[in-house]
């Protein structure tokens, strides 16, 4: 059997190289369903970084299939990488919204000789699951943990955590309660709400009764951040000088236009706002805008899935095309560039993006439209998580 | 195989032996099946894995749904209930023989079924519904909230079956994960045709029908219907179990009412109460979206509820129901 | 003391706003007996429309309500026409075959045409913010919520218990056949029930808008939720429809003030006791 | 001769209205008795208590000397009290051979049996054959339900009752909804019942009760009125009183 599997393995890598014209990039990504938006920011992502750099890396063409996984299905995105590895013949996977989805895959990754690169997942472990993941997007513990901080500075002592019960929920719990602790503030009380919660006066009555000073929350972008944010203005916190601090998720830009005048003021910590003020990032929003056809719509994942491009095709250059998913990671080890977000560089110990996170407030422009407003930067954040969860 | 059994009635064999005859064609046909999808498609093996997965679902479903008659939204607790168990006896207890995971996946798979059954013969039609809706998502819950053991919502990661019966690796072709799947398939249809026609299968159409003649006849309605639930989570309990084995991760999403949901829409579109409706249902389905959504991945959706649409306009049955009914309308039409 | 009475403030706005966003879906169901799983589609619509007119068109928010409701029930006729007649009556998995395709087909036109972002309906000046009731504060537009629940509860009783028309419905229901031999046009009084049906739906999705926001996935988002309310309170019962909704409230409410941790648990645990101990709903009428 | 069934002052009110009242009867084996009555007279509450399909508020229920009151209709059913329904409940997609063979194995209790198929197993064909046969519905054996006649499917309640072996069958107008000319076949059917078997009929046909019931019981209001003799019953003053007007005929018969 494994001399049938290596036997067929290097037909299929004879076979990238002799066919090394077309290079094929497989995306997985919710494309349809309740997070299409994001599937639509991936998109747009990767269509700004071609309209910007091309579609060919040297002789060879670039070529991206995409792959819909409408909600988080682990058996779903498995047989859809493995149809993309093996009949589409794709040389590098990217994309991955969800965690379980990017984890079904990298048991893969040796086999197929193939690299993969996250542009959203942000549950830290991933990257320890295959030597060949990379990931330019973030994780809940790294945008999570330096808003601990800013709370202290805001001389907040007594802190009320409100978070949707889910990994990336949790992970920003225990980033938060971790960091503020060590600041010396106290966690009053932590709470974990159903996914599918929908009415959130109970629990702005709970913060009310809690004590706390402050309320830090973290809910997946869409309906429920609508809900919430609602919930905090009409129940009276903001009025009662509650305030409200939260990792970059929660004003999604997406999001800003519904949630209005009841966002102002809020403050999040973030890798990426599209109102970074740099030239790369006027660029990319500008490209980015056009593919989208919306500008209202363009948020996070899109930077993402920007970066993403630019690390494959980096590793396209680095392996002239070949599939050779070793030095192709070996290749982006290190590799530091200027992302719209701003300056960025792939850990080459952890393989995740070191980054600035930024704190911003939520305000409203002379045009009447909202945006990140950023305050203050926290500049080369790693992943905090990787070391929390050893 | 319609042509054949056309043949047959027209003959006039006794009703025995058409019937066995048909069951043999119909296991012959499946067999076919797999071996075109396995040379016709050796790149989507995967893909093939998964159907027939969600097929045993399908037929789990169609058991209790489409022979006894039971409404239910909330079938995935017991497919969900297989491979959570099947993947938690690999990553916590070392338990990685794809057989003896299998074996866990079937015996959760049945005790979930027993549990569920339970619950949802307390109502019938609308709120039976909704007591099932009730079962899948109490399950889920407790899986997200028991991360330590499932993963919770991130997924149940690193299970790594051993080869199956220390000889064949689980590959990235998914050759043997497909294999083991059709095997599986198999043996579950073989047994499930001789429980539906056994008398016991008699005794579930007929409590589908008029539960209050089964019980004059004097018939344990209840009983029957939690036997048959029994059966229903072992095979969904295979179903369950070969997702754990062949994907290596288990997800929340085997414990969803979506996927709850989809099963029952398979069902329906294939034709309720028969095993090949099932599987047609299933078969087309998922062979359907995954056409459409590769093709375009955006705006698949409405295509799909078109497909569905069009099914109930002129196929009202379900594919396999509306084509049988078809055949004998024929066949009465020749005599 | 002061935490019972907000708890029962709150589960009294949550669970009129799920009556008002339901009870379409009763008269479908109970009365028309049509597993309606597009309801929720229907109050999208509704939405999208009230959002275009008041964001895009610039009305206020009444006459937005009101093309909202005319507009959808406008889109339903065709749909009623050419495919909801051809499942009357048909068995109820059919019925949820052909719902169910209705509402991905719906979903995937609105993302096509209104982009998959929340679309927000902006509310009058009056009932923005919150009024305070002593105890606690509560946004307005819940109050106006529950005054809309109340409205439709008691318009809803009055047309089927005390009208002309309510005893044709009535009629129809029972038995359709001899409605229609003591001269009750029954395909009229099916289509106007569905009117109805819609319009009660649209005017759910708008007024509720603000619990549940509008985007496209909205249609199957909360299904779950509205067949859970009707088949408590017994389908087609208005009564029973409006016990189940301040019921389910009041639970989900208390669940998550009480033990947020574990309010799926404590809502669908107390779902399987009601549909135990009621096993028709609460007002169910017998089958 | 021991009584088989014995109905001692069987009580049931709905809401005050009391529709069983203070009813006491007893039947012994190879009874041939008729039950009529008036509209609303209670036949129907009455039968369903005897089956246990409605629990009464009191009195007591034996079959064979054992108290069964507190049993379910299923229970009933398996120690030989078995029914059939006015309105025929048949299983539309299925062969009276298949109705016959399922009431046969659920009489031996192989119902639940998971394997086999019941045309392989001779004792449940030959005794299928046999009762189908009897009945004259053997041509039809392996037609869907749905396709044949409603006096087919009458003779076939009834086969499906007398595969259960009954000791004590009640029958609720065996003969209701059938055409004039197919009557005959039924009537036919009763006659051949088993010599030693009680049987309990339910009818408004009085032609068919005189030919074939030897005892006639008549219930009105709740109460039994009459119970005797066929020649005697329409001379008793209250069954005339209880049925003039209704039933006009009744007089003409006599």
């Amino acid at each position: 059997m494994r001399r049938i599997i290596m036997a067929a393995l290097a037909a299929v890598s004879l076979g990238g190289m002799a066919h090394a014209d077309t290079i094929k990039v497989g995306v997985i990504g919710p494309f349809s369903g309740p997070f299409a938006l994001q599937g639509k920011n991936f998109k747009a992502g990767i269509d700004a970084y071609m309209a910007m750099h091309g579609d060919t890396v040297g002789d060879d063409k670039v070529e991206i299939i995409y792959r819909d996984v409408p909600a988080p299905d682990p058996a779903q995105s498995k047989a859809l990488a493995q149809e993309l590895i093996i009949k589409e013949g794709v040389q590098y996977l990217t994309g991955f919204y969800f965690t379980p989805d990017a984890m079904a895959v990298t048991p893969l990754l040796t086999q197929g000789n193939v690299p993969m690169v996250i542009m959203n997942a942000a549950t830290s472990a991933i990257v320890t699951k295959s030597p060949f993941v990379v990931r330019t997007s973030f994780t809940l513990w790294q945008t999570s943990t330096p808003i601990a901080q800013v709370a202290r500075d805001k001389g907040v002592d007594k802190v009320m955590s409100v978070v949707s019960d889910y990994g990336p929920g949790v992970d920003a719990e225990n980033a938060f309660k971790a960091a503020f602790t060590a600041a010396g503030g106290t966690v009053v009380e932590a709470i974990r709400m159903p996914l599918s919660t929908n009415d959130f006066s109970p629990i702005m009555q709970r913060i009310r009764d809690s004590g706390a000073q402050a309320v830090f929350a973290f809910l997946p972008s869409g309906p429920t951040t609508l809900g919430f944010v609602k919930a905090y203005n009409q129940n009276g916190l903001k009025e009662a000088g509650i305030q409200f601090f939260a990792p970059g998720d929660l004003t999604q830009e997406s999001d800003l236009p519904a949630l209005g005048d009841t966002a102002l003021g809020i403050l999040t910590t973030f890798h990426y706002s599209v109102a970074h003020d740099s030239p790369e990032n006027k660029a990319f929003v500008e490209a980015a805008s056009r593919a989208i056809g919306n500008p209202a719509e363009l948020s996070f994942p899109a930077v993402g899935a920007f970066d993403g491009m630019h690390v494959i095709y980096k590793m396209i250059e680095a392996t002239d095309g070949e599939q050779d998913a070793q030095k192709a990671v070996d290749a982006v080890k290190g590799l530091a560039w200027e992302s719209p977000r701003g300056p960025v560089e792939i850990d080459p110990e952890s393989r995740h993006i070191t980054e600035n996170i930024y704190l911003r407030e939520v305000a409203k422009s002379d045009d009447g439209t909202y945006y990140n407003k950023e305050i203050q930067t926290f500049e080369k954040q790693g992943d905090p998580g990787l070391a929390a969860a050893n | 195989m319609a042509a054949l059994m056309n043949e047959n009635a027209i003959a006039g064999k006794p009703a025995r032996v058409r019937l066995a005859g048909s069951d043999l064609l119909g296991v012959a046909i499946v067999i076919a099946a797999a071996i075109a999808g396995y040379f016709l498609f050796p790149n989507n093996l995967a893909l093939l894995t998964r159907i027939i997965s969600i097929a045993l679902l399908v037929l789990s479903l169609d058991l209790v749904t489409g022979y006894c008659g039971v409404a239910t939204l909330g079938h995935a607790a017991l497919y969900g209930a297989g491979a959570y168990a099947a993947g938690m006896a690999a990553v916590h207890f070392g338990i990685t023989d794809p057989l003896a995971m299998m074996a866990v996946g079937i015996l959760a798979g049945t005790a979930a079924g027993l549990l569920s059954g339970v619950i949802v013969l307390r109502a019938h039609g609308l709120p039976q519904l909704v007591l099932s809706i009730a079962i899948v998502h109490l399950f889920h819950e407790a899986a997200n909230k028991a991360s330590s053991w499932t993963g919770g919502s991130d997924g149940l990661a690193s299970i790594a079956p051993d080869p199956l019966l220390g000889l064949f690796e689980f590959d990235l072709w998914s050759r043997t994960a497909y294999v083991f799947g059709v095997v599986l398939l198999l043996v579950v249809l073989i047994v499930l045709r001789l429980v539906v026609r056994s008398p016991f299968g008699m005794l579930c159409r007929g409590i589908k029908e008029d539960p209050i003649r089964i019980r004059a006849m004097g018939a344990s309605v209840h009983g029957t219907i939690m036997r048959m639930y029994a059966i229903s989570g072992a095979v969904a309990g295979v179903g369950g179990a070969l997702n754990a084995i062949s994907t290596q991760v288990v997800g929340l999403d085997s414990l969803s009412f979506t996927l709850s949901a989809e099963a029952l829409v398979m069902l329906v579109l294939g034709g309720t109460g028969s095993l090949y409706g099932a599987l047609i249902g299933t078969v087309s389905f998922l062979w359907f979206e995954d056409i459409v959504s590769a093709a375009n991945p955006f705006h698949w959706l409405t295509i799909v509820g078109a497909l569905l649409i069009l099914v109930v306009l002129f196929a009202p049955r379900g594919l396999y129901g509306t084509a049988s009914a078809f055949l004998e309308r024929r066949q009465e039409a020749r005599r | 003391m002061q935490t019972v009475l907000s708890i029962a403030v709150d589960a009294l706005a949550y669970g009129m706003v799920l009556f008002v966003i339901s009870i379409g879906l009763s008269v479908t169901m109970g009365l028309m007996r049509v597993v309606n799983l597009a309801h929720g589609a229907f109050a999208m619509i509704g939405g999208y429309i009230a959002s275009y007119a008041a964001r895009d068109l610039g009305v206020g928010y009444g006459v937005a309500v009101l093309i909202a409701v005319f507009g959808t029930i406008l889109i339903a006729i065709p749909i009623e026409r050419l495919l909801y007649r051809r499942i009357y009556g048909a068995p109820e998995l059919t019925q949820v075959l052909m719902t169910i395709g209705i509402t991905f087909c719906i979903i995937g036109i609105a993302n096509f045409v209104f982009g998959p972002t929340l679309k927000t309906i902006p509310l009058p000046p009056e009932l923005q913010g919150s009024i305070n009731l002593g105890f606690r504060a509560v946004a307005t537009h819940r109050l106006f919520a529950i005054l809309c629940g109340l409205v439709v509860a008691g318009a809803l009783w009055y047309l089927i218990e005390k009208t002309a028309f309510g005893v044709k419905l009535r009629a129809s229901v029972d038995n359709a056949a001899m409605a229609a031999a003591l001269g009750v046009r029954t395909q009229i009084v099916y289509a106007v029930s569905f009117a109805i049906a819609i319009g009660l739906a649209a005017f759910g999705g708008v007024v509720g808008a603000e619990l549940l926001p509008v985007e496209p996935y909205y249609a199957l988002r909360y299904m779950v939720t509205f067949l859970v309310v009707v088949s408590i309170g017994g389908a087609g019962s208005i009564p029973g429809a409006l016990l189940a909704c301040l019921l389910l409230g009041g639970i989900d409410t208390t669940g998550r003030y009480l033990m947020p941790e574990f309010g799926e648990f404590f809502f669908y645990l107390a779902v399987i006791a009601i549909v135990c101990v009621f096993p028709r709903g609460l007002a169910g009428r017998a089958k | 001769m021991t009584s088989i069934l014995e109905v001692c002052n069987l009580k049931k009110a709905f809401g005050g209205l009391a529709v069983t009242n203070n009813v006491s009867l007893s039947l012994n084996p190879g009874d041939r008795v008729a039950l009529i009555g008036p509209n609303g007279a209670g036949k129907t509450t009455f039968v369903n208590l005897v089956t246990g399909n409605l629990r009464p508020d009191s009195g007591m229920v034996r079959l064979g000397g054992e108290t069964i009151t507190g049993l379910n209709p299923m229970r009933r059913v398996r120690k030989g009290l078995v029914r059939s329904f006015q309105v025929t409940r048949l299983f539309q997609d299925m062969t009276p051979a298949e109705h016959v063979a399922l009431a046969i194995l659920q009489r031996d209790g192989r119902s639940t049996q998971m394997l086999g198929h019941f045309s392989h197993m001779p004792d449940v064909t030959a005794e299928t054959g046999e009762l189908l046969s009897k009945l004259g519905l053997h041509d039809f054996a392996s037609s869907k339900v749905s396709r044949i006649a409603y006096g087919q499917q009458r003779l076939l309640e009834i086969a499906i009752a007398l595969a259960l072996r009954p000791k004590v069958l009640l029958l609720d107008e065996p003969a209701a909804g059938v055409p004039q000319s197919d009557t005959g076949r039924i009537e036919q059917a009763l006659a051949e019942l088993p010599a030693d078997l009680a049987v309990l009929m339910i009818e408004h046909d009085m032609d068919l009760v005189f030919r074939f019931a030897r005892r006639v019981i008549v219930l009105a209001a709740g109460e039994i009125i009459f119970d005797g003799s066929p020649a005697e019953v329409t001379k008793d003053a209250r069954v005339r009183e209880a049925y003039l007007g209704s039933y006009a005929y009744v007089s003409s018969v006599a």
